[in-house]
């Protein structure tokens, strides 16, 4: 049965400062070579699925430079293909939702051009290596329109979004906003029928207002929803504080094998061209993720460098991200810092963030 | 289709048995270089550096991984519309098929190609030297000293020169006389391998050589020595940069551990005249908790557990907890696994080692371990 | 490296000497058809269709203006990370070189090829098909049936069918007997020359196939009678749709002549199963004052003058004042001059006719007119 | 001497009705496949510049979603390439401007970035097709700093926008707006040393608001600038009534095998596959010019039809521009109209536009 995909990148946060003034968050660099919305756009084409759109965010330049045509993920395609559809500019008051139905009506051609059966909706967000053909099966055999993809999560923390309530045949009986007394939290992704969600768009029209998730929730009783369960790694970013504990998690074996060293399902990213790192004699790298084009005479420790960062005799890099192109002088030290592209650390400057409160410091800096 | 001042034919044809086993399923110039680099990146950026956007490349050999890698050479640039590269394997024509029997020789079947681009001048390259040039230079005073022919050369110490193909000179730099490998050499400069014809000479002179029975229809030893014979306008153009011939196990080892330690000279950090190369796909290199890395050049897509000292670990290459590497060269997605002691060695492209493996010697010469085990 | 569920191994390797003049400077699968395309479009957009991403072309005869119209798949949505469309000539070893010696030994010498896919099954395609299929229908049923090989047929009428390979089914549809040009036609169901195999199953039958002296590595006359005798389960699968061989010039006129005469079964112009090409950047054709078509198809870059009834004008053609062309195929760029009259023709790529030239004649057979002047 | 090239396409027009709604002048369909930005891109690509930025238009989702990352114009490059750069959102007052300061100060990294001696400024609307090296060449040799391209047209004749004042050396003296009296009209286009440039753009930076070339024109005292000649074909679209004759132009022999049929220089675009012109038995089109994949059965006569038309029976088309995928009933008949894309006429609806007020139908209208 023929999926389409659509990614929601028209998302944004107050709360990551400097790097957010110029990019969306789905084009936050990560992971030392990729962006965020690297992942959605892997997982659609490892599924093979090779009509894709993507809601832009308002301020879609930079997303639109890094995507391109699609090529990297095998989408520039003269049948399907990669389409990039403009969101809209919503106020603050709708900061946080994934799925604005006001966004979606805006793709409606997008829906009614294709002869697709189902559309699988995702955000652009979540660092994860998803098969999404096990959860299409899964789908296709269910009566409902709509299945929900969840993972567990221990009870108690910190999680924003939705949690389901299931019931023993793993329907959705409920949406939960207030988490902590659950454990299934949505993974803001789910499959639909494609003609069920334009019907859906004329039903609720007038809610276009409204994050497609709370109509649902408003509208329970009338839903039949199915879930499907994810079992592997998902990283969500929300603040600065999630991206440095997310870029460390590459560090980890089993999270870099399960979703960037996997054979069978790649994440792509832009082709860049650098030369292999040098580690210099002096260098002394630990438990870091460091990609090509650096050249390391320093210390590096449980950070994440992207490419082309020079970090020069002495200096120690810790617990941070060091985004591309930054010099870092002799003897600086940088511990709990984020460095956006093309900063640079003068000789002998140490700055200190604490793990709960990070030190941020955007483009083209120089301290 | 436009005209061209200047078209490549790029030589990738041999199978380069000189290196021995780092050649039993792949053609030479699609050999690991570098960690992230083939040997045919030097060769393709230096035409994209030079404004060369259309080159020929003649395949002999295994060439499935060569193919696969080269594309259509969007890599280097060349996926353009009017022009590209073109991978040109021998085939069979109306009365059967003939394989290249000689430099010389792979050109000529392909006239009929270079004829569809009615170029002014043919730049033939080999496929298999490291070395960053502007070939446009050479090109600007082959042009203007009007010349049938010119050679880059380069200046090798006198007592080396019985090894190479050596030009005699006159003070404009007209070439007199050429001596293959001569016992008592009478100039120092060294032919690189690389000629700029103009094509309606090099035309007619393959045309004649396909005709001579008693030609091995090779550049150096046939069309050249004919050319200046018949007293053809050929010239030397002097090249003053790093340059090697990577034929043997030695060179190309050596060569490999220049990218570090005569980083003055042939440098991949550089951006002008960067070496692009089609492996840009692998995540960033990670380095484990108790790793130990220094003087060495790790490529994207490398897990490092262990030491490794002095040495170059390729695309995807992964080293095992307590192990040691030394003055090595691992090639791409090669995998050495716990307790390993390596010293001396190039592992072959995707080999895996047992644990605690012993490769290689502390005074020996350097080996090649492993066949090569490639995917595309 | 993705496992693949079904590669497909297109033959594009022999001359197709039967076309004459069509195919002296150029491999089959590359000439031009229905204006824009070129045989192995149909191929290749089947495979497209059908979500086959990974095809291996095997060349052999003058490959170049194929290699280059292919290119890395692009056009055919093929230029995939992990597939695509692969070139496959002949190449040589460590011992030398060997060519294709028929159908079964070129997928023989490219199983290292397609081992690196360790695919489930492999889908072999002959590149001279004008046909419009889903192969994964045909890949259903054979995984279904759990077969070995399954050869897809189609129903000729009984009088032709002691022309063609004939398949003798039990009700399963399990073939009992294949019989090539058989006097007696038992079953009027003709092997279409596409088969899908296990590849396990494929694997040894080659090995086996290259041992045997008294082979001639050829699928229809060696590989599948071994098997059917060997009693491997093999399978025919019905298909229902146009299918042409456009073997002889004949053919391949009728069969041209069919996208305007029979577009109820070969339409180009319906949206699926589209038939992709790499022939799109010409400009829009231009009609004169005084010209005057119809019942034609007509390309891109045309520039017509004249009157053109019943033919079919390939892309950049172009046809001059006062001529009449009837009943005719003009090849891409060819230039037809003034007050000319042609009928019953195929006028070669690229080449230009002299003003009042007189080409074909009304009751006689169709002609092939000049030599192919390609460009690249 | 490397060039580089920049195309100011943030250019708007209030004189295009419903055709410039949701596109800018830059890509509005052309010639039965182009868009007009086409003939920009493909001078640039036959000149052998291969670093080129587009100031692009504040809405610039059509222009973007045409050029994608340049392939079709041998742009898609790791080295140089294409640029994508937002232009301002600025006023009706600025409606006309080419070269605003203000756009070309937001791309001062573009000039400062590269190493290029000469950048080429060009028009992106313009059809014509100019070969830039004899330009490079000649400006290589000349002392000044900026080189304009001009064309001999007829005085009186009514052309918008500047014309040159010569002396006998090809040096410019004057910078004229009202160009009745005048034959050295300014082509929109100019090359400029890059360092000249980035002080340029210094030196006047407060008068960002201003066109560049009424900078020029202002402090023409302080400046030395060299002329060139171009002696094709220019065709230039300010209204619909140009539209029409522009597009009618290539049905002239001469002009055809200058602009399009040039295979030393052709004009690239966005490829796509249709099939081959079908002409029923009863059709009949006369000086025309027809894209592929349409399926004429009717008459057509000096008009420019598109890609993926059908002409119904005895329908009559004269003088007119027809887009893609429109749909024309049997015995309907449009003298003098243009159709957006997707545009259906219903059988028998007769539609009269007049050679100074062609009709125009907007996109997807159905009459």
């Amino acid at each position: 049965m023929k999926t389409i995909g659509l990614i929601s990148a028209n998302y944004t946060s107050t709360e990551f400062g400097e790097l957010l003034d110029n990019r969306s968050l789905a084009s936050l660099p990560y992971g030392g070579r990729y962006r965020l919305i690297d992942f959605a756009l892997s997982n659609m084409s490892n599924s093979g699925i090779t009509t894709v759109g993507i809601i832009a965010p308002y301020n879609s330049g930079s997303l639109v430079d890094h995507v391109g045509i699609g090529s990297p993920w095998s989408l520039g395609r003269k049948s399907g293909g990669l389409f990039i559809m403009p969101g809209s500019a919503y106020g603050l008051q709708s900061v946080g939702s994934r799925f604005l139905l006001r966004d979606i009506i805006k793709c409606r051609k997008f829906f009614e051009r294709d002869d697709a059966d189902y559309v699988i909706m995702t955000n652009s967000t979540d660092v994860w290596n998803i098969d999404f053909r096990p959860l299409i099966s899964q789908h296709e055999k269910s009566q409902s329109p709509i299945t929900m993809v969840y993972k567990k999560v221990p009870k108690g923390e910190d999680y924003q979004g939705f949690f389901l309530d299931l019931d023993e045949e793993g329907k959705v009986r409920n949406i939960n906003i207030e988490g902590y007394a659950w454990s299934d939290y949505f993974a803001d992704c789910f499959i639909v029928d494609r003609e069920y969600m334009i019907d859906f768009m004329s039903w609720y029209e007038t809610l276009e207002y409204m994050d497609m998730l709370q109509i649902i929730r408003d509208n329970m009783d009338t839903m039949d929803i199915d879930s499907y369960e994810f079992k592997g790694y998902l990283g969500k970013i929300k603040n600065p504080v999630d991206f440095i504990k997310v870029n460390q998690d590459m560090t980890d074996y089993d999270i870099r094998n399960e979703v960037f060293c996997n054979d069978e399902r790649p994440i792509y990213t832009k082709a860049q061209d650098e030369a292999p790192v040098f580690h210099y004699k002096d260098a002394d790298v630990r438990n870091s993720v460091i990609s090509a084009g650096c050249r390391i005479e320093g210390r590096v420790e449980n950070s994440i460098i992207f490419r082309s960062v020079n970090i020069g005799k002495d200096a120690v890099v810790k617990n941070s991200v060091i985004m591309m192109h930054a010099e870092i002088g002799d003897g600086a030290v940088l511990n709990n810092v984020i460095t956006d592209k093309y900063v640079t650390i003068t000789d002998g400057v140490k700055i200190y963030g604490t793990k709960d409160a990070p030190v941020v410091l955007g483009k083209d800096k120089k301290i | 289709m436009k005209k061209k001042q200047c078209i490549a034919m790029l030589l990738a044809g041999g199978q380069g048995s000189r290196l021995g086993k780092l050649t039993t399923n792949i053609a030479k110039p699609a050999v690991s270089f570098g960690g992230k680099y083939r040997i045919i990146d030097f060769g393709l950026s230096n035409c994209l550096s030079s404004g060369i956007d259309t080159v020929g490349i003649l395949v002999q050999y295994k060439p499935l991984i060569l193919n696969r890698y080269v594309g259509t050479g969007e890599s280097w640039d060349m996926a353009v519309q009017d022009g590209g590269v073109h991978i040109l394997p021998p085939y069979a024509g109306e009365t059967g098929g003939e394989w290249y029997e000689g430099t010389a020789d792979a050109i000529y079947h392909n006239i009929d190609f270079i004829d569809m681009y009615e170029p002014e001048n043919v730049l033939i390259l080999s496929g298999d030297h490291i070395y960053k040039m502007d070939y446009n230079l050479m090109l600007t005073e082959h042009i203007d000293k009007n010349a049938d022919l010119t050679v880059s050369v380069i200046e090798v110490p006198w007592d080396e020169a019985s090894r190479f193909g050596i030009m005699s000179t006159d003070d404009e730099g007209r070439i007199v006389k050429f001596s293959e490998k001569p016992k008592k050499p009478d100039s120092n400069l060294a032919s690189m391998g690389i000629y700029i014809f103009k094509w309606k000479v090099l035309r007619k002179a393959l045309l004649d050589d396909h005709e001579d029975a008693k030609s091995s229809h090779d550049f150096g030893k046939d069309v050249i020595p004919k050319m200046l014979a018949d007293k053809k306008k050929l010239f030397v153009y002097r090249f003053n940069g790093y340059w090697r011939d990577v034929g043997t196990v030695k060179s190309y080892y050596d060569s490999q551990m220049d990218l570090m330690d005569d980083m003055e000279h042939i440098n991949v950090f550089t951006k002008d005249q960067k070496v692009y190369s089609n492996s840009n796909f692998y995540p960033p290199q990670f380095i484990g908790p108790k790793a130990n890395i220094s003087d060495s050049l790790i490529c994207n897509g490398c897990t490092v557990y262990g030491t490794v000292t002095h040495s170059i670990l390729g695309s995807g290459a992964v080293v095992g907890d307590g192990t040691v590497i030394e003055d090595s060269i691992v090639l791409p997605n090669a995998t050495i696994g716990r307790n390993c002691k390596i010293k001396n060695a190039i592992i072959n492209e995707g080999v895996v080692t047992e644990d605690n493996a012993e490769i290689g010697e502390a005074d020996g010469d350097v080996i090649v371990f492993g066949r090569a085990k490639l995917s595309i």
